[in-house]
């Protein structure tokens, strides 16, 4: 059964080159769609035949020499730490392309899109399978190109100089843990991620390992992003395409935390103990900076990106402790934090077409009037986001926050419990921030009527004084006074065109998804999805869900919930291969 | 190498010669970098290359001397008047001959002077060849150009007759360039 | 037998489910998702409920080691299942559902209170567009506080305790068409999860030390002093937070924004009792670590006082409620300070009772005047007969008059006070006995504003979309008085049953109660009857401005913490955008002008390049020269 | 005949070169000075076959060769200081700037902001 593996990286290379093909180019997304799926089941099938009983061991391994030259082998493998992720990466794949089907993209050039989001899965699966440094290099590298493309291509307005931002500080990571990697390679004289794994950093010298873990550990951070590197992140996230987003929120982040769980830790882990409290530290500023930012944000997909750059400090803090616990927490806020940042990054990029704008104070409010299902949906996410226990938020971060309360042995306690408070404080401002947001977009009154579509500028803002003052009161003292988009007729006469709508949407009643979000509030309309006949107008249907939209959010919710009550899905797999990572087959 | 080299100092009879010619070569080169009339400049360059044909001379050099003389000293400089000629050249003195970049210049020049002397007196300073007048003849030269660098000798004449076409396409005005 | 734990614990969970997503298949009208929704909330709701009495009945009959704990004569059985444990690495959780007599008695109170409120809820919701989402929460509320209640581990309870945060949240912020309803429910769940914080590293604490999160191994594992301790304070702050003690009580009285049925359940009888029964839970533990047992007596008495003060000026009906809970919930804290968890749990029975039945019947009386504030209520007696007696009832137990059963377990609350020890028990007894009289004082002038004096019924304008609508002077319908009835017994009754749990009643620490609580009602009838239009309260004379406003520590706390961290987040955007976004854009503007200066010296000049070309030389030959 | 002194004088004829092809503002006294170092090499060439007793000769052969060279040289030179006269209305090299660089302030928003001309 090895050959799953290598079928897991052939497959989306084999999509993407034969999507250049005339005549599969016209049915692009269909392509792109079965392409993934297939993808997917193999990512499935990988997940049922991997033995369960011995998670901790490298299972379905090929070992092919790759250029003798220079001693690089093609070695992929699975075992419990990478078996989430690879199946977290086909399915969230799958989903974008799922979500593509409903919505083309912006930029038009759809076939183009399935092309570079069929090469960038090939990069993210390998990067998980790889077991050979520089293979894992390669692949790690892979993954930039197409996602640069991504946001260049088919971002919004400032695309170009996010791009370029980008992908140039991700270079610089990267060649930075070329160079640990080398350090790594002249030390121990292989590149084999098991052998090296194995030996638990013998035969390293303790001043090598340092340097060693600090290079490769800058260029994972860059990645993760760990606090003072991550200014890429917010500019990526605000101009790249939904479907971008996703994938950059839900894969590329944990690629970096994945290299810490992989190589930084159990191959140095001299290094790792000497860098950890730095790690740590920077891991809690993370939290608390990145909470206090979106705080103040005003656009909401900035908000989410910056709220990664907390969630991704918890994850850094279970690294940085150094324990089973911690490695599990993070390793499960890893997976958690993909799921809920893929569904809270579809529900920004359904707003932003619906809305024409992102920008908080000119959504205005009562989205959970206009858009019952989107409301409700959002509502789910962010208390999800925010660590609600039940849902898979909560047991990374807690896994995290026990790993800090009793680190490693040679760690201070003190300073660690000090994170720890830290990191509890973050949880209350994560929570101030989600909440807030919900406050100001989904609830309170609608104030406009038309939104302009990204298609058209936004018509002459004529205010309602009312509406206005609620809208300025609500944006804080500190936002300048923006007109919210279009604000249209007085609030009266908004109740009535609503109405009409209403009536109209009524009749598009659609059985089969007649079910709404899982726990969301306001289930108070009909349910409204939106009738394909709008589009033609060129503008997006200001209906509610869509049918491509649900298919691809519902499997997010169902597993957010599952995981949640059920963490011992996810924690079964990861503790045994976390504690032969650490060496230590007891807990500490 | 014969018997021991007579030392370096005092120099023999061709050498007194040689250094003779020597010291006016150098003389009039300085004289054409430094002179602010450009006619007089080329003048002192025909007595330069005419002094350098003398040391070929005394380095029993006779043909390339005369090849020197024949070719340096009647073409090349000639050729270097017509072109002060053409481009309408004043004859009397002429002020600013030297660019602003004489400074530089002058250190850059004294630099590799020193450079070049201290390393070829501590390479060369006992090398000692004696002289044997008709090695460089018209013959032997002759034999060893045609019959060993006959290649070379071929292809200079290509080279030749491209610098020809090459000069006549850039001095006729009536040749436009493709636009 | 743990089945029947799960069952009763899963079935709300199951209403709430399938009120969320199935109310609206295949239903054409609103009314029939209406009802469909009205049945997915009572139906499971009472199945629960009866699930709970055969439960206890099993109890009664069980055998166990009896722990000597105060339920133990009366419910010895125990019943206690794992359905799995996590292995997470270092200390397991094991998700373990258990039953005793303390979770069976706290059980039986939260399911009667939900079901009453679930029933009242259908006729006090009468055609609001969102009332199945609003029963699948309160059934989501239950379920959240009965797995709380059933919990047999510390991780499995805190799930429980965070979830009932979030459906506060989400009914306090019920009609979130007017922002300061939502602005509310923030403001709940903020402050209850920082308390939650602390609670969470508590049971970090205790587990580590145990080495397992589940109930017994903690209880049992002998932990060293000073961890007790540490845990101990720790899981107060989570206490605080949910029970609205003193230093977290801020988001209780606004959460009066949400509808009266969820003050009635959550903010008055289930959610803020949860504090208290954790305490109750864990009390070996916390007997064993004194120096946390007088910082919470302190704390409740502090608190049972400022509440009482500042619910005697309040104008809201439903505000005077919250502050009465605030206060009561600080008497059954004084009385876990003073080491009986026995009366505290009596108190808190009773006072899920009655508390809950003033706020449905204040829900009736809202209902009919459409507005909170007492200064539109007088003469109701004769517009709401029933609801007038059942509330007599109410602020009768509420002020301790003896056959309501708040006079017998206040009573207990007070005697187990004055047999307390402990360096601050003068100070928390002076406390209470000073709380009793202005609890009569503040219960009779709401008494006496809501349903004496003049009547001051004038039309009222059409309330905004976010306020239950008004019956025109028809008394509520049935659906909404049985649930106040069901309730009034209670109220009245419950006290007798004291005794037969082993409560006595100690006559003396009682006639003084009941003497100071008629001194201070005295007090307020006597202003009252002079000048009946005028509000009572200016007895509080100069104090009553900071009394209304709660002694400003809403005001305090906004401006010590909440405007500093907002301004604190613009300053993090700034310099985010600044200087660490400007130190990776200015690295890319310094290559630039880098580039810029090594441009200079290309003017043109081809003299100039070979000047440098051959210094350049010169320097290599050198350099070969003088290096090799 | 000692090397030394041919060589030491081919040294200095080369440095005065320079001197003239660095210092030269006329195009044509830049190609003298080129000439002149030429010349030096070709001195150089001739006292090196001559220490060396070479019967190929091939220093006073490659002599040969290089005057050929220089003479083309001058040729094409001269044509092309007659066409930059013709056009440019002078010679002098320091005042020939096409070459030069127009140097903007590096404009911030584009990260690859080109300044040539």
């Amino acid at each position: 059964m090895s050959w799953l593996p290598i079928a897991l990286v052939a497959v989306p290379l084999l999509g993407a080159v034969v999507s250049a093909v005339p005549a599969v180019r016209d049915r692009a997304v269909a392509w792109g769609i079965a392409v993934s799926g297939v993808v997917l089941v193999l990512a499935v099938a990988l997940a049922a035949v991997f033995d369960h009983a011995r998670p901790a061991g490298m299972q379905l391994q090929t070992d092919r020499p790759w250029i003798p030259g220079l001693g690089l082998r093609f070695h992929l493998g699975v075992d419990g730490v990478s078996l989430p992720l690879v199946v977290l990466t086909a399915l969230l794949t799958f989903l974008c392309f799922v979500h593509l089907a409903g919505h083309p993209p912006a930029g038009g050039r759809p076939a183009a899109l399935v092309v570079t989001l069929l090469v960038l899965e090939v990069g993210m699966i390998g990067t998980f399978l790889a077991l050979d440094l520089l293979l894992f290099f390669v692949f790690f590298e892979v993954v930039l190109v197409p996602m640069y493309f991504v946001i260049a291509l088919w971002g919004g307005a400032g695309r170009r100089a996010a791009a370029v931002k980008f992908i140039l500080y991700t270079l610089l990571g990267s060649a930075v843990l070329l160079i640990g990697l080398l350090v790594v390679r002249t030390q121990a004289g292989t590149l084999d991620m098991v052998a090296l794994a194995g030996r638990h950093g013998s035969g390293m010298a303790r001043s090598a390992q340092i340097l060693a873990f600090l290079a490769i550990g800058l260029g994972l951070a860059v990645k993760t992003p760990m606090w003072p590197l991550h200014t890429w992140l917010p500019d990526a996230h605000t101009e790249a395409p939904t479907v971008g987003s996703v994938l950059l929120a839900g894969v590329l982040l944990k690629m970096g935390s994945y290299g810490f769980a992989r190589i930084a830790i159990p191959v140095l882990p001299e290094g790792a103990a000497a860098l950890a409290p730095w790690l740590g530290a920077f891991a809690v500023a993370g939290i608390a900076y990145g909470s206090l930012a979106c705080l103040a944000q005003r656009d909401l997909k900035r908000m989410i990106a910056y709220s990664s750059v907390g969630h991704m400090g918890f994850v850094l803090l279970g690294f940085a402790s150094l324990t089973p616990v911690g490695l599990n927490g993070a390793l499960f806020a890893n997976v958690a934090h993909g799921l809920i940042t893929g569904l809270l990054f579809f529900l920004a990029g359904a707003v932003k077409e619906r809305y024409g704008t992102a920008d908080m104070v000119r959504l205005g409010g009562g989205m959970l009037r206009r858009l019952p299902y989107i409301g409700s949906l959002l509502t789910f996410a962010c208390v999800a986001s925010l660590g609600l226990p039940g849902l898979a938020g909560f047991w990374g971060e807690m896994l995290a926050l026990l790993g800090a309360f009793s680190p490693a042995a040679g760690l201070s306690r003190p300073l660690f419990l000090v994170f720890m408070a830290v990191g509890g404080l973050g949880t209350v401002l994560t929570a101030a921030y989600f909440l807030g947001m919900l406050s100001r977009v989904t609830h309170g009154r609608v104030v406009e009527n038309v939104p302009a579509g990204p298609l058209e500028p936004p018509g002459p803002p004529v205010a309602t004084a009312e509406g206005v003052r609620e809208v300025l009161s609500e944006a804080g003292e500190g936002a300048e006074p923006v007109e919210p988009v279009a604000t249209g007729a007085a609030v009266a006469a908004l109740d009535r065109e609503w109405a009409e709508q209403e009536i109209a949407r009524a009749s598009a009643v659609a059985a089969d998804e007649g079910e709404a979000g899982a726990t969301g509030a306001a289930r108070a309309h009909g349910p409204g999805v939106a009738d394909a006949a709008e589009v033609g107008r060129g503008r997006r249907p200001f209906g509610d869900v869509t049918v491509h939209e649900l298919a691809a959010w519902l499997p997010l919710v169902a597993l957010i919930v599952l995981f949640g009550l059920w963490p011992k899905a996810l924690l079964a797999v990861t503790t045994p291969a976390v504690q032969s990572l650490l060496g230590s087959g007891v807990a500490p | 190498m014969t018997s021991q080299a007579p030392g370096l100092w005092p120099p023999s009879g061709p050498e007194v010669v040689f250094l003779l010619l020597g010291a006016v070569a150098v003389g009039t080169a300085l004289l054409v970098v430094t002179t602010r009339q450009l006619v007089h400049a080329a003048l002192w360059l025909v007595v330069c290359f005419g002094a350098l044909a003398g040391g070929y001379l005394v380095l029993t050099a006779e043909f390339v001397a005369w090849v020197q003389v024949l070719i340096y000293v009647g073409a090349v400089v000639v050729l270097l008047l017509f072109g002060i000629m053409l481009t309408r050249a004043p004859i009397g003195p002429s002020a600013g001959l030297d660019s602003g970049n004489r400074w530089a210049a002058a250190l850059v020049a004294v630099a590799t002077a020193a450079v070049l002397v201290t390393v070829v007196v501590t390479g060369f300073r006992t090398a000692y060849a004696p002289l044997h007048p008709g090695q460089g003849a018209a013959e032997p030269l002759g034999a060893s150009v045609f019959r060993i660098w006959v290649l070379p000798f071929e292809a200079l004449s290509v080279l030749l007759l491209a610098a020809l076409i090459g000069a006549i396409v850039l001095s006729r005005t009536d040749i436009r360039g493709r636009e | 037998m743990t089945a029947v734990v799960a069952l009763i614990v899963l079935l709300p969970f199951a209403a709430a489910v399938a009120g969320l997503l199935a109310t609206r298949l295949g239903t054409r009208t609103e009314r029939m998702a209406y009802r469909r929704a009205a049945w997915f909330a009572i139906a499971p709701g009472a199945a629960s409920a009866a699930l709970t009495v055969w439960l206890a009945v099993a109890l009664a009959h069980g055998t166990g080691v009896s722990e000597g704990r105060f339920w133990s004569e009366l419910l010895p059985g125990r019943v206690e299942g794992t359905l799995t444990v996590v292995e997470t690495g270092s200390v397991p959780i094991s998700l373990t559902l258990r039953a005793d007599g303390l979770s069976v008695l706290a059980g039986i109170l939260v399911v009667v209170v939900a079901l009453a409120v679930q029933v009242y809820s259908v006729g006090y919701m009468r055609d609001e567009p969102r009332y199945p989402s609003y029963s699948a929460f309160v059934s989501l509320f239950t379920s959240a506080m009965l797995l709380v209640v059933y919990a047999g581990d510390l991780i499995v309870l805190y799930v429980g305790w965070e979830i009932m945060g979030l459906c506060s949240y989400l009914l306090i912020g019920h009609w979130w068409e007017d922002r300061a309803n939502s602005r509310a429910a923030v403001k709940a769940f903020l402050v209850t999860r920082l308390g939650d914080v602390g609670f969470l590293f508590g049971i970090f604490v205790l587990g580590a030390a145990a080495g397992g999160f589940r109930i017994d191994d903690v209880l049992r594992a002998d932990i060293p002093r000073g961890t007790l301790v540490a845990a101990t304070l720790l899981l107060l702050a989570g206490v605080a937070g949910k029970s609205a003690q003193v230093p977290l009580q801020t988001w209780l009285p606004d959460a009066m924004a949400g509808p009266t049925p969820i003050s009635a359940l959550i903010h008055a009888a289930t959610m803020v009792a949860a504090g208290i029964f954790v305490v109750a839970r864990l009390y070996p533990a916390f007997l064993a670590a004194p120096p946390t047992l007088d910082v919470l007596g302190v704390v409740a008495a502090v608190g049972m006082l400022g509440a009482a003060l500042a619910a005697l000026a309040q104008d809201d009906l439903k505000r005077v409620l919250a502050y009465s809970t605030i206060s009561q919930l600080a008497y059954m804290a004084a009385a876990l300070a003073a080491g009986s968890d026995r009366a505290a749990m009596f108190h808190l029975v009773s006072h899920g009772a009655f508390k809950a039945l003033l706020f449905l019947c204040a829900g009736l009386v809202i209902h009919h005047v459409g507005s909170n504030l007492i200064s539109h209520m007088g003469g109701l007696r004769t517009a709401l007969p029933v609801t007038f007696w059942t509330m007599t009832i109410g602020f009768a137990a509420l002020a301790g008059l003896p056959p309501a059963s708040g006079f017998f377990s206040k009573d207990a609350v007070i005697s187990a006070i004055e047999h307390g020890t402990g360096p601050a028990q003068p100070f928390v007894y002076a406390s209470a006995l000073l709380t009793v009289g202005v609890t009569g004082a503040y219960a009779a002038r709401a008494w006496l504003r809501t349903f004496f004096g003049p009547a001051r019924i004038e039309p009222l304008p059409e309330p905004p979309p976010g306020v239950a609508h008004v019956f025109d002077g028809r008394e509520a319908p049935p659906s909404m008085l049985w649930p106040a009835g069901v309730l009034a017994v209670p109220a009245l009754l419950l006290g007798l049953a004291g005794p037969a749990a082993g409560v006595e009643v100690e006559w003396g620490p009682a006639a003084v109660s009941l003497a100071v609580a008629l001194l201070g009602a005295g007090i307020v009838y006597a202003l009252w009857r002079a000048a009946p239009e005028q509000d009572p309260a200016r007895l509080l004379g100069p104090f009553r401005a900071p009394c209304e406003r709660a002694f400003h520590v809403d005001a305090v706390y906004a401006a010590l913490v909440v405007r500093p961290v907002l301004r604190l987040a613009r300053g993090v955007v700034r310099a985010d955008a600044r200087v660490v976004d400007g130190a990776v854009r200015g690295s890319g503007r310094a290559t630039l002008g880098l580039s810029g200066l090594v441009r200079l010296a290309q003017n043109g000049n081809a003299q100039l390049y070979v000047t440098g070309l051959l210094a350049g030389l010169v320097l290599i030959a050198v350099a070969a020269v003088v290096l090799t | 005949m000692h090397v030394v002194y041919p060589v030491v004088v081919s040294a200095l004829l080369f440095s005065i070169g320079v001197y003239g092809v660095l210092a030269r503002r006329n195009a044509i006294l830049v190609l003298m000075s080129v000439e002149l170092m030429l010349n030096a090499v070709n001195l150089n060439l001739v006292a090196f076959d001559v220490w060396l007793r070479d019967r190929l000769h091939g220093g006073q052969v490659l002599t040969l060769f290089v005057i050929v060279i220089a003479a083309a040289e001058v040729g094409l030179g001269l044509a092309i200081v007659l066409a930059v006269f013709r056009t440019r209305r002078t010679v002098d090299v320091d005042r020939l700037r096409a070459l030069a660089e127009v140097v903007r302030a590096p404009d911030p928003g584009r990260p690859d902001g080109e300044g040539a001309s």
